[in-house]
C-alpha cells in the first residue's frame, strides 16, 4: 500500500470565485498581509503497490482534475 | 418523434424534460445510464440534476456512464443533443461542447428567473425564436459560471456559436454573459438555465421554454 | 468509568454473572429510578448494548417523557368526525390524510436545533434529510420541503456564522434530493441568539393502498438495513462505555463526534430505490433511521410487529473500525432505511438495491415470541421486550407554573404607548420595513429550488406554498408554516391558535381548503416550571382552535431544552396547515395589483 | 512574499461522501487497485514576509477549517 496525494488548482487565469472570496475576507477578519488565495482540491489515496505512476498519471489528467481549467500535481508521500 | 431522456444515478430534471417534451408533441423514452443503448431514439436530452451528487466537479462522474460513449457516438454522427443544467456541465466534461462551469461568483446557488438573449437561431433546438428575442426561464445551480481560455471564446464568439446570453444582472460570473452554447454543426445545444421548467405559466414563470422542444420537432420532421 | 477491558463484549451471559458492576448509566442521562426500572423489566443489569438503547429511547428526545401526557389532549380533542380523512396520526412516522381521488398524502416537521448551532451547513443538511425520510417510511414519495427557521439578531456575530450555513445547509440537501422548497419562515429575536431554530417541513403523496406503516410481522419474515454505511456518527454520548483502553490500530480512539454529515446524493438514490421497492409490492414494513438509529428502528418495527425480532449486529456494514454493538446500535449515521421482506421476495429486493447500488444486507429475521435479540457473533448482547424500549418509557408529569411576570406582561398592553404623530408614523413605516423580519426574505429563498420536477404552483412570495400533486386531474395541496414567539409568550394559548389560524388563513386564501395540521413544538427546558406552562398552554390553544375548525392534529415534534443558560427561547410552537384544492388553476397567487382596477376588500373586523 | 500551503481534510472518522463518491467511480473507469479515496480542501496563499506561524495557524482554524468536522495542515514552501 502506497499513499498519493493529487493536488489540483484552478489555472491561473481562470477566476477562482472560492479563493478570491477567502482574500476579501480576510482583512476583514483582521489578518492582514495575505496578498493572494487560491483554493483547490486535496486527494488522498491509498493505492496497491502495482498502480504505477503512469496509471495515476492518467487517474489525475483524465478524471481528477478538468485540463481545461485546471491544473495538477500527483506525489507520492511516505504512509 | 422519439427523444431519449437520460437518467443518472442523481438526476432530478428527468419528468421535467420528458413532459417538455411530450407538450412539444413529441414521445419521451427514458434511457438508464448503465444501457449501452439509445432505443433508436431522434434525438437525447441529457437533463439536469446533481449527477452522482456532483461530487468532485458537476458531470465529472457521469461522463463515464456507459450511455454517454452512445450520446458521444451519436452526437459526432448528427443526432441533435441538449444538455440543460447538469447536462450541461456533462457535455463539457465529454467534450462535445467546449468549456467548463465553474462554482458561480457569488458562491451561492442561485434559483431565480433569468431573462436570456437568444443569440442563434439556427441550431436544432432553436429555431422557433427570433434572433434577439427575450425569453424568461428559471436558472437554478450552484456552479453555473462558464469559463473557457480566450481562443475558446473567441472562437465560439467567431463562429456565432453562443446561443443565449444573460440580459441584466450578471447572475454566476459567466465569460460574456454565456448561458448556452452549440457544437459547430449547431446540433448540441447546452445551457444552464432551464427551459423546461417553463413550458407552462402555472407551474413556470413562462411558457417561453417550450420553443427548444418545438424547435427539435419541427428539425427532426424536417430532416 | 469503564465498563469494557480489552476487546471483550458486555453479553448478556456477562451482565448475569456481574450483577454489581457498576455502570456509567447517569453520564448517559439516565436518572436512578429509570437505571433501576431497566433492571427490573430484565431481571438483572443491563447489557452495555442494553444499556446504550435504553439510554437513547428514554431520552427526551425519543420517548416523549416530559410532553406525553400534553400530547395526549390532542387525541382526547380529536372526534371522529376530525378523524374521518386521517389513515394514519400521531404515533405513526408521520400523519397521512386522504386527499380524495384515490391520493394520501403525508406531511410532518421536524426540529434539528441543537445540531445545526454546532454545525450549521451540517446540522440544517440532516434535518432535512431526516424527515424526508420520515415521509419516505410512510411509502409516499417525497414532493416538497418547507424550512420554518429561527434566528438571533440579524446583525449578532454568531447570527453570520449560523444564518448561511443553515441555508446553505437547507439548500444543499433539499435542492440535490430535487425536492422544491415551496415555503418556510425566517425570523430573528435575541432569544435565538444561542439556539437558532431549524424546523424542516416534508410532504410526499401516494396512492391510498400503498401506505406502508412501520412494523414487523410474520415469523421468519427477513430484515433488511439499506443505505450507507454505520460509522461513528452522532454516538458522542455512547462513547462513554467505549473502554479506556480500547486499542484502534491507530492508537486509542479520540473523542468521538457528534456531529452527523449528510450526503444527500445517497438519500436520493435510496428515495427511488424505496420508491420501486413500494411499486413491485415486496415490503412488509419500512421505518427509517433517524436519531437512535438502529435501536430505534428494530425495537420500533418489532413492538409494533406481532412477534419478536432477532438481529445479528456483526453483519452491519461498518464504516469504521473496532465499534463496539453499543456503538453500533446507537449510531446516527445518515441515509439509511429497515424493511421487513418475505423471504421469497428477498431476491427481487436485492435485485432492486443493486439497480440503485445500495448497499442491503440481511440483519435477522422476525421470529417466534415477544423478545428483541440482538446477537454479536452469536454472542447475545442484547435481549428485551421491545415495547419496554420503544414505547414504555418513563413517563414525567413535570411540575407547572404561570410565570411570575406573565400578569406584568399582559397588563403591558400597546395602549400605553404613545400615539406617533404624522411625520413619526412615516419614519415607523420605514424602520418596519427595514427590519430583519419584515424586509425580503430573497437572500434565503433564491438559494432554493423551487421549480424542480415541475409540479410548484405556488412557492415564494406566497403565503403558502401549492404542489400539484396528480397531473392529469390538477389536484394539490397548500401548506403553510406560522408562529409568532412573541404572541405565544405574552399568551401560550392564544399564540397557538394564532399561528394556527394565520396557517390555516394562508392556505384559505390560496384557493385550498385546509384539512390537517402538524406541529413543531420548540420551547425550553421542561425542567423549567414556567416553560412546562408554556407548553401546557399552548398544546391546548392549539388543540381546542383545531377543534373549533374541525381539522385533525395528525403528527408533529416535540423540541425542548432549547435555552441558552437560564434564558429559554420564546415559546415558538410551529403550526403547518394542509389544504386541498381540487385544481391548482384554481389557485389565488399572493398579492394585488396584477391589473388596473382590482377592487380592495378588507374581510372581518 | 512568502508562499504558504494549507491542507483541509474531513477527519477519519466523518463520513466522506466526495472522496467515497470518487472511490466508487474508479473501478467503473477501469482503474482497479484504489482502495480509499478522502477528498479535501488545497489552499495556497502568498503572505507578507512578517506573517508569523501563529497567525497562520489561526487563519487555518478559525476560518479555512471547519475544526468541528475536519483537519489541517500548514506549512510553508519554496516560493
Ligand atoms: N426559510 C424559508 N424557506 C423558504 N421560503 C421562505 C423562507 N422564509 C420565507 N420564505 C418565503 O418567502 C415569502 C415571504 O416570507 P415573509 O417575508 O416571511 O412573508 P410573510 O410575512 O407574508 O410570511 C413567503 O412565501 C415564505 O414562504
Amino acid at each position: 500500500m502506497a499513499r498519493v496525494v493529487v493536488d489540483v488548482m484552478p489555472k491561473p487565469e481562470i477566476l477562482d470565485p472560492q479563493g478570491q472570496a477567502v482574500a476579501n475576507a480576510l482583512p476583514r477578519l483582521g489578518f492582514d498581509g495575505i496578498t493572494t488565495v487560491r483554493q483547490g482540491k486535496h486527494f488522498e489515496l491509498e493505492v496497491a503497490d502495482d498502480v504505477d505512476d503512469a496509471t495515476l498519471a492518467k487517474i489525475a489528467e483524465t478524471f481528477l482534475a478538468n485540463p481545461v481549467i485546471e491544473d495538477w500535481v500527483v506525489r507520492r508521500v511516505e504512509a | 418523434m422519439r427523444v431519449g431522456v437520460i437518467t443518472f444515478p442523481g438526476t432530478l430534471d428527468d419528468v421535467d424534460a420528458a413532459r417538455a417534451v411530450r407538450y412539444a408533441g413529441g414521445e419521451a423514452v427514458s434511457l438508464w445510464h448503465a444501457d449501452h443503448d439509445l432505443k433508436g431514439v431522434d434525438a437525447v436530452i441529457v437533463p439536469g440534476g446533481f449527477s452522482y451528487g456532483d461530487y468532485l466537479r458537476c458531470g465529472a462522474i457521469a461522463r463515464f456512464a456507459p450511455v454517454m460513449q452512445e450520446v458521444v457516438e451519436a452526437a459526432n454522427k448528427g443526432m441533435p443533443v441538449l444538455g440543460i443544467c447538469n447536462g450541461f456541465q456533462i457535455l463539457c466534461e465529454a467534450h462535445l461542447l467546449p468549456g467548463a462551469l465553474v462554482r458561480n461568483s457569488k458562491l451561492h446557488f442561485v434559483c431565480r428567473d433569468q431573462w436570456l438573449r437568444v443569440e442563434n437561431n439556427e441550431t436544432a433546438w432553436t429555431t422557433r425564436y427570433d434572433r434577439g428575442a427575450e425569453i424568461l426561464v428559471p436558472l437554478k445551480s450552484g456552479e453555473g459560471g462558464y469559463q473557457a481560455d480566450q481562443r475558446t471564446l473567441d472562437e465560439l464568439e467567431g463562429e456565432g456559436r453562443v446561443v443565449y446570453r444573460y440580459v441584466g444582472e450578471d447572475p454566476n460570473g459567466s465569460r460574456n454573459g454565456i448561458a448556452g452554447i452549440t457544437s459547430a454543426n449547431g446540433r448540441v445545444v447546452g445551457l444552464m438555465p432551464h427551459p423546461e421548467h417553463a413550458i407552462d405559466a402555472l407551474t413556470g414563470p413562462t411558457d417561453d421554454g417550450l420553443g427548444m422542444f418545438l424547435s427539435l420537432v419541427d428539425s427532426v420532421v424536417k430532416a | 468509568m469503564t465498563v469494557n477491558t480489552g476487546n471483550t463484549v458486555d453479553t448478556v451471559e456477562n451482565a448475569e454473572k456481574t450483577p454489581d458492576q457498576e455502570q456509567p448509566y447517569k453520564e448517559l442521562g439516565l436518572k436512578d429510578d429509570e437505571y433501576a426500572r431497566i433492571k427490573e423489566i430484565l431481571g438483572r443489569r443491563p447489557t452495555d448494548a442494553e444499556l446504550a438503547v435504553y439510554s437513547v429511547m428514554w431520552s427526551e428526545h425519543c420517548s416523549y417523557k416530559s410532553s406525553k401526557v400534553h400530547l395526549k389532549y390532542f387525541s382526547d380533542t380529536t372526534t371522529d368526525e376530525m378523524r374521518a380523512k386521517m389513515l394514519a396520526g400521531i404515533g405513526e412516522n408521520a400523519g397521512v390524510v386522504d386527499i380524495g381521488d384515490g391520493w394520501a398524502v403525508t406531511f410532518k416537521a421536524e426540529s434539528h436545533n441543537h445540531p445545526s448551532y454546532v454545525e450549521p451547513y451540517q446540522g440544517a443538511a440532516t434535518g432535512v434529510g431526516g424527515i424526508v425520510r420520515d415521509i419516505l417510511a410512510m411509502g409516499a414519495r417525497p414532493l416538497a420541503v418547507m424550512d420554518p427557521l429561527r434566528f438571533g439578531p440579524a446583525d449578532a456575530p454568531d447570527t453570520r456564522r449560523v444564518l448561511p450555513g443553515i441555508v446553505a445547509g437547507v439548500g444543499g440537501y433539499g435542492n440535490c434530493l430535487g425536492l422544491p422548497n415551496i415555503g418556510g419562515e425566517v425570523v430573528f429575536d435575541a432569544t435565538y441568539a444561542g439556539n437558532p431554530l431549524v424546523n424542516a417541513l416534508c410532504v410526499g403523496a401516494m396512492r391510498v393502498e400503498d401506505l406502508h406503516l412501520a412494523h414487523a410481522s410474520g415469523t421468519g419474515n427477513k430484515i433488511i438495513l439499506f443505505g450507507a454505511r454505520t460509522g461513528l456518527d452522532g454516538i458522542g454520548g455512547v462513547s462513554v462505555l467505549a473502554s479506556e483502553t480500547f486499542d484502534d490500530t491507530a492508537g486509542k480512539r479520540k473523542k468521538l463526534p457528534s456531529v452527523q454529515v449528510g450526503d444527500p446524493f445517497t438519500e436520493k438514490v435510496l428515495i427511488e430505490c424505496c420508491l420501486e421497492l413500494f411499486a413491485e409490492r415486496i415490503v412488509v414494513g419500512i421505518q427509517d433511521l433517524g436519531g437512535a438509529g438502529l435501536a430505534c428502528a428494530t425495537s420500533e418495527l418489532a413492538s409494533a410487529g406481532d412477534g419478536g425480532m432477532r438481529v445479528h449486529l456483526e453483519r452491519v456494514p461498518l464504516r469504521a473500525t473496532g465499534m463496539t454493538p453499543a456503538e453500533i446500535l446507537s449510531s446516527e449515521s445518515q441515509e439509511r432505511m429497515c424493511a421487513v421482506v418475505r423471504p421469497e421476495d428477498l431476491d427481487a429486493f436485492m435485485a432492486v438495491c443493486a439497480k440503485w447500488d445500495v448497499i442491503a444486507t440481511e440483519i435477522g429475521e422476525v421470529t417466534e415470541g415477544d423478545r428483541l435479540v440482538i446477537t454479536w457473533h452469536d454472542e447475545v448482547v442484547l435481549d428485551v421486550p421491545p415495547r419496554t424500549v420503544a414505547h414504555e418509557g418513563p413517563v414525567y408529569h413535570r411540575p407547572i407554573e404561570r410565570p411570575a411576570d406573565q400578569d406584568a406582561l399582559q397588563a403591558d398592553a400597546p395602549d400605553r404607548l404613545a400615539r406617533p404623530s404624522g411625520d413619526e408614523l412615516l419614519e415607523l413605516v420605514k424602520t418596519m420595513a427595514a427590519s430583519p423580519n419584515l424586509a425580503s426574505k430573497r437572500w434565503v429563498t433564491q438559494q432554493y429550488d423551487r421549480y424542480v420536477r415541475g409540479g410548484t404552483v405556488l412557492a415564494q412570495p406566497s403565503d403558502s406554498g401549492m404542489i400539484r400533486i396528480d397531473e392529469s386531474t390538477r389536484r394539490g395541496v397548500a401548506l403553510s408554516t406560522d408562529c409568532n414567539g412573541r404572541y405565544t409568550r405574552l399568551d401560550p394559548y392564544a399564540g397557538a391558535q394564532l399561528a394556527l389560524a394565520e396557517a390555516y388563513r394562508n392556505v384559505a386564501t390560496s384557493g385550498a381548503t385546509p384539512v390537517a395540521v402538524t406541529n413543531c413544538l420548540n420551547f425550553g427546558s421542561p425542567e423549567d416550571p414556567a416553560v412546562m406552562w408554556q407548553f401546557e398552554q399552548a398544546v391546548k390553544g392549539l388543540a381546542d382552535g383545531c377543534a373549533e375548525l374541525g381539522i385533525p392534529v395528525t403528527g408533529g415534534n416535540v423540541s425542548f431544552y432549547n435555552q441558552t443558560g437560564a434564558t429559554a427561547i420564546l415559546p415558538t410552537p410551529v403550526v403547518g396547515v394542509l389544504g386541498v384544492i381540487d385544481d391548482v388553476r384554481r389557485r389565488i397567487p399572493t398579492g394585488i395589483g396584477a391589473e388596473a382596477g382590482e377592487t380592495l376588500l378588507l374581510l372581518g373586523e
